[in-house]
């Protein structure tokens, strides 16, 4: 579905990946991990294009994503729940739903979208007139999630939606990412939450310094020693 | 060769363009009368600094007779200095601030009135006509603004004209109500202006608009003595304002050069395109002369006496001016929409409508 | 704008060849009265010094330390108006005068100082325009002391005189030349000065991130302070002396936002945050706006033969170009900033790095 | 400072308080002089806020900071600079038009008013942290890896007592995050206290006296490294449950 | 009591006015972050469009503003496309440069193409007013207070009840995340620009028949622009509209009880007191 195939990429002269390739496939959760800086967000911005790659190549269901600009991606139903939450902050948790459903071809179904983002996240819609910008972090982590499913996305990238997040809450977010993959998204995760990511996904890359240095199943990178060592502590 | 300074772009470009046009058509008559000028135009951009770099530029490099300019009084104070210095006859045409012909200037020369002409006219008039006794002065924080009013004040206490009110405004507001409310407060006999033609007009608008009737309203020339402003009927009709020119005073060539002027640049004349013509005739005629020798131009202007536009020109001595000529000022009246020249009694073309019948 | 990898920075300090060029212009410009006489060109260059000296003040804090002052107009006034006022109304003499205008505006600067710099950004920006704007409102409406809107005509800067001699003697445009030459020097040289001086590192590092710059013990508003307090100083000076050599000053000429802007202008287009930027941008905008005002362009055309003056064409542009000088200004900013973001001489600058590099590789290869 | 075990940094009951969100409540600890202490806890427990509070970026909305026995509060993070007190960014934070050295040069001036001395301390400094081949290259123009060294360079030539260093191994290679290791355990040699935020536990167990651990804002737990990684409540909140 | 309550309207009045200028300038400044230094030559424009369907047209200066919106509108877009674009990621001086060459190069060319003249338009209502007791009302500031109302009440509907100002809004407060919804950000640009210009202009006829008009008569409305603008806080539109009339009353009142050449004075002096006790403005914490 995605494919993502030898991509260079630099902010300035700064480089930070180099021939990163990658693959997602319809129906899977993939899961990318790698130490901070490692270039997991920038991978997704390249693939949203928020930022242009310098080489390489990236299609979703044979379109090339390298001619097209960030909004013609989300148009083809790729979307992605960016680092940090990022909701505006000064419009209301109602607003921010209705921004998510910004393209044409998805207001029709706004409605519907709205109350299945209340539906998975009940907290939001007690919640439905209070500014973005005064939400805790976990509720503006729902409601970015929530904001990204909006768009009727066929592929979600979700940029560690764990981040900053209780425990508990944790651990309820990936019920939800799971939820969501069975109803019928694809999903592209970011972690940092290795042992929680690793379990609930199809595959998985390891990227270090930019280049993509293992992958496997999720079951296989649980097991790895090269995994445990990097990520788990001793 | 003669040098031209005048502010062609800038603030204060749009009157500047009257003397652009005025020399323009001294420049064709010299022609006719078979004196070929060849003229140098500097701009000055409304700017000291600018002008004197203009000055050094026509003294030295162009080496011209003489030089005709500047239009505000700020450049020409900076460049009457300049010329002296070089010894270049310099030919004043409009700006009307005392001090530039009381330094002592052995090479500057002035066609224009000064400001206090401006009032003492305008207030010789009014105390013929009527007996005001309170005056409110109003005028723009501008140097000619600001000393208008100055001399103003001056000669209404002369006359025994009470000041009931006086400010400086910065021009350019869209709203001068508040000012004005206050003026109204002060119940003035008489109404005493000095602004340019877009607050001249939004003044009377506003004066319109909160009722204000003393028993005249006086502009010192400037933007009430534009076609601009007589053509707003509805709030210049029989505003007074002295002025230098008009086309309808029965001096020689006044009519046809306004004629003229209009048939030509598609607009009225001001008083400055007749002083700058002026200026410029006076200029030619004496630089030909001379062919080009400064010392003559100089001795030649001091010399000589004119009959123009303007009735006879002659820069003398007196008051403790240098090379001033001693201008007849006017006033003119807006009645129907056209100025009528309406004083002094001996260049009249129309009676002066006395008091400020009220607005319509 | 890529921040540039990879390539070294020339060692601190200016580089034998630029030092040797420096004094060898100092010694030429010093004798250049002495062969051209032409008092046109004598006043080109003082406008030229002038804004070489208000060019590298503002560089000081706004090129070094990233403070974006449109507000600098304030200090050239207070410097014109001091001086101006003492000598007009008390008689002092211009150089007693000085003393107490130089000391006015680093007071100012330390007050308005304190006030502004705890604003970041355009806040700034409009905070310096609304202190220029103050300034130039008290000049226009303080008329026992300033005149107002009339202005301040110098009847005459008296002679330099000791001991019953004349010493100098102001009626000519030789001594605002040297002084202005030796104003401009100084300048640059404490330019050189500060560029390598702890005060220097200190701007820089606070332009760059004010916050790393305070985490690693910059006072910010200390320093930046310091900064706008020399830098008032100079423009301050500047203001005397231009105020003497014009003779005149009124409130739009003396303290109007057209000056703060042609100050920032001249930093800008030379290239801000280098010693000698302001000093290109001062010479490339002198002799444009000079060349622009006076319709040289068309005299050159006319002149080389390319434009009959008589034709159509010619006469079209000596009527326009004369109104047009302002609008090509205009042009030329747009110009500069959109294809030259660095300013002229870091565009030089830029293009000889670049050829260098190509030429290394070439080298290597 | 003879007493080894006097507290050089004292911090009591700090709290900071953003609108609704508690980014810090309450949280106490001291350090002795020489130790270096780890402070760790998921993302947004409040170690990035806490640095901010002791260094002087913001006033404690509660609670006291004693540096080296004087209290803290209200001072502004250059005068904590020149006390003795200097933190690293998160996020680094270059003087990107500026050489490499000049960078360091600004730190040390802190110190100097002579130029040419602060570059010699500059110079030092940026061999300890090997990057001395790389003094005239642009700083903005470094990679991330060195860039952190530059950040260790140049508080380092601040010459501090206590360093504040926040996730100066994050996004490092293995063998890059060892340089840093060992350039850590050599500054503590030479008798320098270190607080270190970092989310590499391994690293942080071998470096670490002693471990904070921060969640949701509050002190979840303090100990000797051993105690933290067999902390049930630790491991729950931050290391995972598949650690036990 | 009179000269007090009469200050304040006619101050009220014209506020409106600045509030449609001070508006267009947040506007571009939320979602672009550039301070628009041509931004009274915007207004400028708008008011040479007015004069010039007014005396050629004969088009009343008030109906005028539906031709002079989509054509100054237009005139934004195209600026935006293709020059200010340029600068979005460039240094703030640099930005601010560019916006001033901009503005010398739109009066100069009005000056080339249409001289200086002052240019009036004398309307039958230019100086018409009715009387609240002892209070004259300007019939035409009235009007135009009346039309400022309802564009910025159209103005709020927009952005707050339609998708595509949903859109600008969010553009605003996070291009990036914006881009992530699926909004053409680019696009979003050339609309607030367009947008910033065209409310300029709306202003501009709304003030012509009571003004005047010029080439270089825009440099005082960027001044107060920019008051307005930091003083309702930078990006907030209700913040521009409340100081717009602010800052009217306050002209206003100044020059009743103070001096009429002190007004600006007063302005600024407010302007850098807010600055230091309220740096994001009286509403910059507020929606929009
Ligand atoms: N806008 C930017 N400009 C310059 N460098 C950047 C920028 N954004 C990120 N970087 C650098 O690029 C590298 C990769 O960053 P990226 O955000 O992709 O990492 P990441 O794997 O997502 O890390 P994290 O776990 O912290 O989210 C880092 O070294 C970072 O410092
Ligand atoms: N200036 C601020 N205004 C409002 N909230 C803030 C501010 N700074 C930090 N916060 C919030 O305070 C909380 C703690 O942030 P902090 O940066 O201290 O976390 P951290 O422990 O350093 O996390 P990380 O490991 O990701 O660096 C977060 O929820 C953050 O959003
Ligand atoms: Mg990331
Ligand atoms: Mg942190």
């Amino acid at each position: 579905m995605l494919r993502i195939a030898n991509l260079d990429f630099s902010y300035g002269d700064l480089q930070v990946l180099w021939d990163v390739s990658l693959d997602v496939k319809q129906g899977e959760i993939v899961t990318v991990l790698g130490a901070n800086g490692a270039g997991k967000s920038t991978t997704l911005k390249n693939v949203s294009r928020l930022v242009r790659p310098s080489k390489g190549s990236i299609t979703f269901d044979g379109h090339d994503l390298c001619a097209l600009e960030s909004h013609q991606v989300v148009e083809l139903g790729v979307v992605q729940v960016p680092e940090g939450r990022r909701i505006f902050p000064e419009m209301t948790v109602l607003e921010n739903l209705r921004m998510g459903s910004f393209l044409k071809s998805t207001r029709p179904d706004r409605q519907r979208n709205i109350e299945r983002a209340f539906t998975l996240f009940p907290r939001l819609a007690e919640r439905q007139k209070q500014l973005g910008g005064t939400l805790s972090g976990g509720e503006q982590q729902m409601l970015a999630i929530g904001r990204g499913l909006m768009t009727n996305p066929r592929l979600m990238l979700l940029d560690e939606p764990s981040l900053g997040l209780s425990p508990l809450f944790v651990r309820n977010i990936f019920e939800i990412i799971k939820e969501i993959n069975k109803q019928g998204t694809t999903i592209l995760l970011v972690e940092q939450n290795v042992f929680q990511s690793l379990r609930i996904s199809h595959r998985a890359f390891v990227l270090e310094t930019g280049r993509v240095v293992l992958s496997g199943t999720g079951e296989e990178l649980l097991g790895n020693e090269h995994v445990k060592k990097a990520f788990l502590g001793a | 060769k003669i040098g031209v300074i005048n502010s062609m772009t800038g603030p204060q470009a749009p009157i500047g363009e009257n003397l652009t046009n005025g020399i323009k058509l001294a420049e064709e008559d010299l022609k006719a009368k078979g004196i070929s000028v060849q003229l140098v135009w500097e701009d000055d951009t409304g700017k000291p600094q600018v002008g004197l770099s203009a000055m050094d530029k026509l003294a030295t490099r162009d080496r011209v007779a003489g030089v005709v300019g500047a239009y505000t009084s700020a450049v020409t104070n900076a460049v009457a200095k300049k010329a002296e210095e070089y010894k270049v006859p310099l030919v004043n045409p409009v700006a009307s601030k005392e001090e530039i012909t009381r330094q002592g200037y052995k090479y500057v020369f002035r066609v224009s009135a000064t400001t206090g002409d401006y009032a003492s006219i305008l207030l010789d008039m009014a105390t013929t006509l009527g007996k005001p006794k309170t005056i409110a002065i109003l005028s723009e924080n501008t140097d000619f603004g600001v000393s208008g009013a100055k001399s103003a004040k001056a000669y209404a206490e002369k006359k025994g004209i009470k000041v009931v009110f006086e400010e400086a405004y910065s021009p350019g507001s869209p709203d001068y109500r508040s000012t004005l409310v206050k003026v109204k407060g002060s119940n003035p006999d008489i109404m005493f202006m000095v602004s340019y033609v877009a607050d001249a007009i939004t003044l009377m608008r506003q004066s319109r608009e909160l009722q204000l009737t003393p028993m005249a309203f006086l502009g010192a020339g400037a933007g009430f003595s534009t076609a601009q402003f007589a053509s707003e009927k509805n709030i210049s009709n029989s505003v007074f304002s002295s002025t230098q020119w008009t086309p309808d005073v029965s001096w020689k060539g006044s009519k046809a050069f306004g004629d003229r002027y209009q048939k030509r640049f598609g607009k009225e004349p001001t008083y400055h395109a007749a002083n700058a013509y002026t200026a410029m005739m006076i200029m030619g005629e004496v630089a030909s002369k001379a062919a080009g020798d400064r010392e003559k131009v100089a001795a030649g202007l001091r010399a000589g006496n004119w009959d123009g536009l303007f009735g006879p020109v002659k820069f003398e001595d007196f008051d403790g001016y240098q090379n001033q000529n001693k201008h007849q000022m006017l006033v003119e009246q807006v009645q129907d929409g056209k100025y009528a020249t309406v004083w002094p009694p001996a260049l009249q073309s129309g009676k002066p409508i006395w008091p400020f019948p009220g607005w319509k | 704008m890529p921040p540039r990898t990879r390539t070294r920075t020339r060692a601190r300090g200016l580089s034998a060849f630029s030092i040797v060029a420096f004094i060898a212009a100092v010694v030429l410009l010093a004798l250049f009265p002495k062969f051209v006489e032409n008092p046109y060109a004598v006043h080109l260059m003082v406008t030229f010094f002038l804004a070489v000296i208000m060019g590298e003040a503002w560089n000081l804090i706004g090129g070094y330390g990233g403070q974006y002052s449109v507000g600098h107009a304030a200090y050239f006034g207070i410097g014109a108006y001091t001086v101006l006022v003492l000598l007009q109304t008390n008689g002092v003499a211009p150089w007693w005068g000085l003393l107490p205008a130089l000391a006015l505006a680093l007071g100012v600067a330390a007050i308005v100082g304190s006030i502004t710099f705890r604003l970041r950004g355009p806040y700034f920006v409009l905070a310096s325009i609304a202190v220029a704007e103050i300034f130039r409102l008290v000049a226009l409406n303080w008329k026992s002391a300033t005149n107002g809107a009339e202005g301040i005509l110098l009847s005459g800067v008296p002679p330099i005189v000791i001991g019953g001699t004349e010493i100098v003697n102001f009626s000519s445009k030789v001594p605002f030349y040297y002084m202005g030459l030796a104003l401009a020097v100084l300048t640059v040289l404490v330019t050189v000065w500060f560029q390598g001086s702890k005060l220097g590192y200190y701007l820089q590092a606070i332009r760059e991130d004010q916050d790393a710059a305070n985490s690693l013990g910059i006072p910010l508003t200390f320093y930046k302070n310091i900064a706008l307090m020399i830098s008032a100083f100079f423009t301050a000076w500047a203001g005397a002396l231009y105020g003497l050599y014009v003779g005149f000053i009124d409130p739009q000429t003396a303290v109007g936002l057209d000056i703060s802007v042609q100050i920032v202008l001249t930093a800008i287009i030379g290239g801000i945050g280098t010693v000698f930027g302001p000093v290109v941008g001062a010479a490339i905008l002198v002799a444009l706006s000079e060349a622009l005002r006076s319709n040289a362009i068309t005299d050159l055309l006319v002149a080389g033969g390319l434009v009959s003056e008589t034709s159509s064409i010619g006469i079209f542009l000596k009527d326009h170009l004369s109104h047009a000088h302002m609008l090509i200004y205009g042009f030329l900013v747009a110009i500069v900033i959109l294809f030259m973001p660095d300013g002229v001489l870091g565009a030089v600058n830029n293009a000889a790095r670049r050829r260098r590099a190509r030429a290394a590789a070439g080298g290597a290869r | 400072m003879s007493e080894t075990d006097s507290p050089i940094l004292d911090i009591q009951h700090v709290s900071k308080q953003f609108g609704g969100l508690a980014a810090n409540s309450d949280v106490s600890f001291s350090m002795t002089e020489g130790m270096i202490l780890g402070l760790i806890g998921p993302n947004g427990a409040g170690k990035t806020t806490l640095f901010n509070c002791i260094t002087g970026y913001y006033p404690p909305t509660k609670g006291d900071v004693i540096f080296k026995g004087k209290r803290l509060n209200g001072m502004t993070p250059d005068q904590v600079c020149k006390l003795g007190m200097v933190r690293t960014w998160q996020k680094v934070r270059p003087l990107a038009k500026l050489s490499v050295i000049d960078n360091v040069v600004v730190g040390a001036l802190v110190r100097t008013g002579s130029v040419p001395e602060a570059r010699e301390i500059a110079r030092e400094q940026l061999h300890v942290v090997k990057l001395a081949h790389k003094a005239d290259f642009l700083a903005g123009g470094l990679p991330i890896g060195e860039r952190k060294k530059l950040e260790v360079a140049r508080v380092l030539a601040t010459k501090p007592d206590l360093l504040l260093l926040d996730e100066v191994m994050g996004g490092l290679n293995p063998a890059e995050s060892e340089d840093i290791i060992q350039l850590i355990l050599e500054i503590k040699q030479r008798g320098l206290t270190q607080m270190v935020i970092e989310h590499d536990m391994k690293a942080i167990m071998r470096i670490s006296d002693r471990i904070v651990v921060l969640n949701s804002g509050e002190k979840l737990a303090e100990g000797a490294p051993l105690e933290i990684v067999s902390n049930p409540e630790v491991v729950t909140a931050y290391l995972g449950e598949a650690h036990t | 009591m009179t000269i007090f309550l009469q200050s304040l309207l006619s101050g009220i009045l014209i506020g409106g006015a600045y509030a449609l200028i001070g508006v267009g300038l947040t506007i571009i400044f939320g979602v672009m972050r550039i301070i628009n230094f041509a931004h009274g030559d915007l207004v400028m424009l708008g008011m040479y469009a007015s004069y010039f369907l007014f005396t050629l047209g004969n088009v009343d200066p008030f109906v005028s503003i539906v031709f002079v919106f989509p054509l100054l509108f237009l005139f934004g877009a195209i600026l935006q496309k293709t020059v200010i674009n340029r600068v979005l990621n460039a240094l703030p001086q640099n930005q601010i440069l560019l916006t001033i060459g901009i503005g010398l190069i739109l009066s100069n060319t009005m000056m080339l193409l249409f001289t200086s003249d002052y240019r009036i338009i004398s309307t039958s209502y230019s100086s018409g007013s009715f009387r609240l007791g002892e209070i004259s009302v300007s019939t035409p500031l009235l009007l135009s207070f009346g039309i400022t109302g309802l564009v910025t009440a159209i103005l709020y509907w927009f952005l707050l009840k339609t998708d595509t100002g949903q859109a600008i809004r969010a553009t605003a407060q996070d291009r990036d995340a914006a881009q992530l919804m699926g909004v053409n950000v680019k696009r979003m640009s050339v609309l607030a620009t367009g947008l910033g210009a065209g409310l300029a202009a709306v202003a501009g006829a709304l003030i012509s028949p009571t003004y005047y008009i010029f080439p270089q008569v825009g440099q005082p409305f960027t001044l107060k622009a920019f008051v307005i603008v930091v003083l309702g806080g930078m990006g907030s539109v209700m913040g521009a509209t409340v100081g717009g009339i602010i800052i009217g009353a306050t002209e206003s009142l100044a020059g009743a009880y103070i001096s009429s050449g002190l007004k600006d004075l007063v302005v600024y002096v407010l302007f850098l007191l807010i600055l230091l006790f309220k740096p994001a403005g009286l509403f910059g914490k507020s929606r929009v």
